[in-house]
């Protein structure tokens, strides 16, 4: 049960973007090399998935921050997709 | 229809029926009774919409003897499955006039009524997620900015809890969405993704996918597709389709044997995997 | 009972001899029984053999 | 070395110089001569190996008493005598693993990869000498891992010629299969694993499951006593040369061999015993009847687990339990004179105050303090919100420090208290008791571990250590500024037992309990107390049945403390345990009984089989029935020249996947007694596994030297019965000929499947689950065989799972030592971390109810809302996750406590 809820959490997760991010793994208490190695391995993972994208948005004026952004995004309306993609709101790295 | 729910009223088939009334030129939620039976006249069949289904088992709690009618289309069926199943509608006692569907000019597009969603403006063409998008259409987005595109829906969310309040199915006295630990007061959008991702998992195995809320939501949210994905999602792991039949919600079994595999982590893992 | 006499008191105690799964069953069992227990090991640690399995069947559960 | 003075630091260890042998890693690796047997020891205590140590040894060293940091070692400790009077004695000295190494053709002297198979078990744990990553012994350097494996099993058992030892270990087929099943887990790569078995015995509650699994799961099962191990001294590895069951002979190689190696007696216990004038058998093991399985043949002392006998785990604990009851039976009378009562002064009420935060951070002597820069620690700590007092200890957990902490919390009126040290898991108890010594609330506690979760770990990196220990301070304060006081209501409890089924297993259980000084409802459905067991001839021992049985039902009935309800069914439960409130219904009416405690021993029934020929013909019968003809002494039996039977009717099958467990013994025993009557009678058993396990194997001998003539079918074929006039005609396959015979058979005897009752609607009343085959589910199936998962409600006998009368006897025993430790409680114990519905924000929508483990929610329809019973309500918080609304509260951990936590942590 515990595995089907987090597999629905990481199919949740992945649908808006955050996938990866949750992991779960069957560790006894006798299997302390396990735990180290998914510890490990898993906290590599997430440092290569880079900073959580969501730091972006405690800003307080975020209400107003996408729309500002997406008019600079938007200069000519005929941009091609690739361009609108290059001037996405929320990428985490701002 | 008229004459059928006077027909019940007289012969005591129900007690109650609710339905929409004409009043002023507006139609609102109204309890038909004996007492009442003239206002029959005034009874909207057909188009509107409204989760009556919310009120028949408020109605039910309350009167513990009372029989109850309504009219119910495909989607307020289900509703009334799923509020049965948590306990919330006596079903017993709560008797039902088929009604169609609205017509829709989309409705080859989903299961039942589907007002018809606005065409997506060029902003929402560009940084959001179109309103009759599938889930698979959504997927097909590189992660980041399938990201950027939800929080862009999320952002507009002025916090005014309509798709709450609307849901037929949504029934908790004590809501998580109002939990100050949860979700922070005074602040606007209320915090993102948690706000709508909390909702989406209680949606989880229980959205009957009428579109009330989406219809309801003054910023045009794709909620719809976010609650038909996690409905996909325990379709898929667990074999349940919310509304159908009369299964116990998947989330509440306990003491199963797994039968499934922890999810591999990807980029390889060196732990031995089964 | 033969071997406490009638006029000997009883002892409210009970000696148990091994701390495997066994010896530390029967040890809970009476004292959680209102019996004072002493348990004598000779190993500095209980636990006997099950601690050193690595799995017990048929629930395959961690045997620590 | 002081117990009570070790830290369990390791620096001792970590400077011995002396390395020797490991034999909890059964002589895998090295340890030092101060240890600790294994990481999750208890005590957790370092110990001197005084055979190795160099300074008992040579007077020379002692490096660890100059460097334990707590002074715990002594070296003038001396070997002292310690007398003390008890009323009476349990041993439990276990087994040793047989030691292999005599027998050259298994070559275990020669080769390292034949090992034995607690050698496998070490070389499998994730705590044992390769990290649970599996490798070829004689490769371990290389790190070669192994691509086949052989089991051979019967190593030391089943053997009169080479190990002298008759008996069958009993456990040695499962653990097998076990190990070839997690080996596979553990390999990298497709691990081949095949058994080499003689008779699959794995007779035990969902053992032929596990089975199924492995042999679906790729695990080879080979029939073959495998006559030698060869090692080639090439790539080949081992070779092992076997005989098929056909009389062709094979070869195959193997990169490691385990030798399923079985149980036997310890000298050492040996000695003990006589030492006690305890009678051993002639295997060494304690010689007991099965009638009364832990006494031994000296009244006071009494004997569990292996040394009773080869056993599994689950059988061992019942018997331990079983031991504790029927050792303390006799001295019932002296309870709770030698245990004492804990004085604790009165609480103050806290609830109106502002949290006054006390915060001790322990240095673990250098376990903390030589990673974690503890004064830093400290300084943050004052920073904190609602922190009044901090302070730094060498050792928190020390005596001294309890008694500061005391006056502490009344000098600074602290009202609670967060211990930054080691884990919640050994220490928060001693706290907690501080907490009480002082005054306060013991819920009004927090601990932060930044041992385990941060020295520990991060040894190298001071800088994230003592980050990250800032960070879990913080963690534990703003919880603790939400911490409520929290009531445990100490309720009255019943002191009498209700045991349901009035056969063996129900009558032994409500015995001991009366014994106990506890009065018993005993409720019996039908006209006469016995069951199964007026039906059965004899124990696996020999001895007669029928005066046993009797003899048990008089001492019931004539016990004062029992009451017997004949032809009456519980048909309603109420209450929880010490206070339950069950309806017993008769022809005469229904009367209420309120009871403490509740045993089900409901037993199980014959299965009537649906094939060969039986009820169509007068030959056939099942195992009972033929029992009655021999007791009858009817001339049917003794006129049969011809008498065959067919074990595994109904068992074992795609219906019943289960194994009755009990049939081979029965069958044999039977086979034999005819054999006695009239020697020229040709006996026939047709089995698919012969499971005479544990000693009943000199059964099986017996019957085998008699001229009692077995063969083997399989599922697949199956024999054939035809009606032949009077006779029947059995056709089966020999595998060892491959050739079809025919047998007339006078007497056909059918093994029939035992088959659980149909008491759904009892075990749904007493919140007990059934499992898929419709035996009651105990808590554990190793470790609480004989509890209920619903507290107050214990199980024994057959409707737990089939069984032979000495482990039912066990089990009731066991039943009755569990029941005790409640009854004998002073009140039981309500509350604390218990979840709270509040009704007015509940929906009553039942997702708690479903979810809720142990039946601690009910759903109170007339107000729609849902009610927790704390005294059923173990804290697990399964509701609180489950409900949408997060109404449960799970005291002591609310959400609004867990979601400051997960704030607190991500407030850097």
């Amino acid at each position: 049960m515990t595995l089907k809820r987090m597999r629905f959490l990481q199919e949740v997760l992945d649908f808006v973007g955050l996938g990866g991010r949750l992991h779960m793994e069957w560790i006894s208490s006798a299997e302390a090399q396990k735990f180290a190695q998914v510890v490990t391995d898993f906290t590599e993972k997430i440092r290569r998935l880079g900073p959580n994208p969501l730091h972006a948005f405690i800003q307080p004026d975020m209400i107003l921050r996408p729309r500002v952004v997406a008019a600079s995004g938007l200069k000519s309306t005929a941009a091609e997709k690739e361009d609108a993609k290059g001037s996405l709101p929320f990428t985490g790295k701002q | 229809m008229k004459d059928q729910v006077k027909k019940w009223l007289e012969s005591g088939t129900v007690d109650i029926f609710l339905g929409m009334k004409m009043v002023d030129g507006h139609p609102l939620p109204h309890a038909f009774t004996l007492g009442n039976i003239s206002d029959l006249e005034e009874l909207v069949p057909g188009t509107v919409r409204y989760p009556l289904e919310t009120f028949a088992a408020e109605l039910a709690a309350e009167n513990p003897d009372a029989r109850i009618g309504l009219a119910a289309r495909e989607c307020t069926q289900r509703a009334l499955n799923v509020l049965s199943l948590w306990n919330q509608a006596p079903t017993d006692r709560i008797e039902t006039i088929k009604l169609n569907c609205c017509p829709s000019p989309l409705k080859e597009h989903a299961a039942c009524s589907y007002l018809d969603p606005p065409e997506a403006g060029l902003f929402k063409k560009h940084f959001g997620i179109d309103n009759a998008a599938d889930p698979e259409a959504v997927a097909r987005f590189e992660p980041r900015e399938r990201f950027s595109r939800w929080m862009y829906e999320f952002q507009k969310c002025i916090k005014c809890y309509g798709c709450r309040n609307i849901c037929p199915v949504c029934f908790c006295e004590d809501c998580s969405l109002e939990h100050k630990d949860l979700i922070g007061t005074g602040q606007l959008p209320p915090e993102a993704p948690i706000f709508h991702l909390v909702r989406a998992v209680h949606m989880a195995g229980r959205c009957i996918d009428c579109g009330l809320c989406e219809e309801a939501c003054p910023a045009d949210i794709p909620l719809r597709l976010l609650y038909r994905k996690v409905n996909a999602v325990v379709d898929d792991l667990f074999d349940y389709r919310a509304g159908e039949g009369e299964q116990p919600p998947p989330f509440n079994i306990i003491g199963e044997r797994p039968s499934l595999e922890p999810k591999p982590m990807e980029n390889g893992s060196a732990c031995p995997q089964r | 009972m033969e071997v406490i006499g009638s006029d000997t008191e009883f002892q409210g105690s009970v000696l148990v001899v091994g701390g495997g799964i066994a010896g530390m069953q029967a040890a809970m069992d009476a004292a959680n029984a209102g019996f004072f227990v002493h348990l004598v090991e000779r190993s500095p640690a209980i636990g006997g053999i099950m601690a050193r399995l690595d799995k017990t069947f048929p629930t395959n559960d961690c045997s620590m | 070395m002081d117990t009570e003075k070790c830290i369990a630091c390791g620096l001792c260890a970590e400077k011995c110089p002396k390395k020797v042998t490991d034999l909890f890693n059964e002589g895998l690796i090295k340890r030092k001569a101060i240890y600790v047997p294994y990481a999750q020891a208890v005590p957790l205590k370092y110990a001197i190996d005084p055979e190795s140590c160099i300074y008992l040894q040579k007077g020379k060293c002692g490096a660890c008493e100059k460097l334990c940091p707590s002074g715990a070692i002594n070296f003038k400790d001396r070997e002292s005598v310690i007398e003390r009077e008890v009323g009476s004695v349990i041993l439990a000295p276990g087994f040793r693993s047989y030691d292999p190494s005599g027998l050259d053709f298994y070559a275990y002297d020669r080769s390292a990869d034949v090992v034995t198979a607690p050698e496998f078990e070490r070389m499998l744990s994730a705590g044992g000498p390769t990290a649970g990553h599996l490798l070829k012994p004689s490769g371990r350097a290389q790190g070669i891992e192994p691509e086949k494996i052989a089991w051979i099993q019967c190593v030391g058992s089943r053997d009169q010629n080479r190990c002298g030892h008759e008996y069958c270990s009993a456990v040695c087929c499962m653990f097998a299969v076990k190990q070839a099943v997690i080996a596979r887990e553990h390999s990298r790569r497709p691990l081949d694993c095949a058994i080499f078995f003689m008779d699959l015995r794995t007779q035990g509650k969902d053992f032929d499951r596990y089975v199924d699994r492995a042999k679906k799961d790729g695990v080879r099962f080979v029939r073959a006593r495998v006559h030698s191990i060869e090692p080639t001294g090439s790539e080949d590895g081992l070779r092992l040369r076997y005989a098929l069951e056909d009389g062709s002979l094979a070869e195959e190689a193997f990169d490691v061999v385990v030798l399923s190696t079985g149980l036997e007696i310890d000298p050492g216990a040996k000695t003990l015993a006589d030492r006690l004038t305890v009678d051993l058998d002639a295997d060494g093991f304690v010689k007991a009847s099965p009638l009364s399985p832990v006494c031994t043949s000296v009244p006071g002392i009494y004997a569990c687990g292996a040394f009773t006998g080869p056993k599994d785990i689950p059988h061992s604990v019942m018997e331990a339990s079983a031991a504790a009851s029927a050792a303390t039976e006799k001295i019932a009378a002296a309870r709770h004179t030698r245990t004492r009562a804990v004085q604790r002064p009165e609480q103050i009420d806290v609830r109106q105050e502002n949290p006054r935060i006390g915060v001790f951070v322990c240095n673990c002597g250098i376990n903390i303090g030589g990673v974690v820069r503890v004064p830093e620690v400290v300084r943050f700590a004052e920073t904190l919100p609602s922190v009044v007092y901090v302070e730094e200890n060498l050792f928190t957990c020390s005596q001294d420090t309890q008694d500061k902490i005391v006056d502490i919390i009344r000098e600074k009126r602290l009202n609670r208290v967060v211990v930054a040290a080691c884990t919640p898991r050994t220490h928060e108890s001693l706290f907690q008791e501080t907490m009480a010594g002082a005054g306060l609330n013991k819920y009004l506690f927090e601990m932060a571990n930044i041992r385990n979760h941060d020295s520990w770990v991060h040894a190298n990196d001071p800088d994230a250590a003592t980050k990250k220990a800032k960070d879990l301070v913080r963690m534990a304060v703003v919880k603790a500024a939400l911490l409520r006081p929290l009531d445990e209501d100490q309720l009255p409890l019943t002191r009498t037992a209700l045991v349901v089924g009035g056969g063996i297993a129900g009558m032994t259980a409500a015995l001991c309990l009366a014994e106990q000084g506890y009065p018993v409802d005993l409720v019996e459905r039908s006209d006469r107390l016995g069951g199964h067991g007026r039906r059965l001839l004899e124990t696996g021992a020999g001895e007669p049945m029928a005066p046993f049985v009797e003899g048990l039902a008089e001492r019931v009935v004539n016990h004062p403390d029992i009451r017997v309800h004949l032809e009456s069914s519980v048909t309603a439960v109420e209450g929880f345990v010490g206070n339950f409130n069950t309806t017993v219904t008769s022809a005469d009416g229904a009367a209420a009984i309120e009871h403490g405690v509740a045993v089900l021993a409901t037993g199980a029934a014959e299965s009537r089989p649906a094939e060969y020929l039986y009820g169509e013909h007068p030959a056939v019968v099942t195992s009972l029935e033929l029992d009655d003809l021999i007791a009858g002494e009817s001339g049917k039996v003794s006129a049969a020249s011809d008498v065959l039977f067919v074990q595994c009717v109904g068992s074992r099958d795609d219906e019943r996947p289960y194994c009755s467990k009990v049939c081979c013994t029965h069958s044999i025993q039977s086979a034999l007694k005819i054999k006695r009557r009239n020697p020229e009678a040709n006996v026939f058993v047709l089995y698919r596994d012969i499971r005479t396990y544990g000693q009943r194997e000199t059964l099986y001998n017996q019957a085998r030297k008699s001229g009692v003539h077995f063969f083997r079918y399989s599922l697949a074929n199956k024999p054939n019965v035809s009606a032949n006039g009077k006779k029947v005609r059995v056709e089966f396959i020999d595998p060892l000929l491959d050739r079809r015979f025919f047998v007339d058979a006078d007497l056909l005897c059918l093994a029939s499947a035992i088959v659980p009752r149909r008491n759904e609607e009892l075990a749904q009343m007493f919140k007990v689950p059934t499992d898929a085959d419709g035996w009651l589910l105990e808590a554990h199936q190793k470790l609480r065989p004989v509890d209920a998962a619903t507290d107050g409600v214990f199980l024994c006998g057959m409707a737990h799972y089939p069984k032979p009368v000495d482990e039912s006897i066990a089990q009731a025993k066991a039943a009755a030592a569990r029941a005790a430790t409640y009854l004998s409680m002073e009140a039981i114990s309500v509350g604390g971390i218990v979840s709270v519905i509040d009704e007015r924000d509940c929906t009553g929508c039942g997702a708690c109810v479903a979810v809720c483990p142990y039946s601690a929610i009910t759903m109170d329809q007339s107000r729609k809302t849902a009610v927790v019973n704390p005294a059923l309500c173990k804290g697990c918080g399964a509701c609180a996750a489950a409900c949408p609304s997060e109404t449960p509260k799970l005291m002591g951990f609310t959400h609004a406590q867990l979601y400051a936590q997960i704030k607190g942590a991500l407030a850097a």
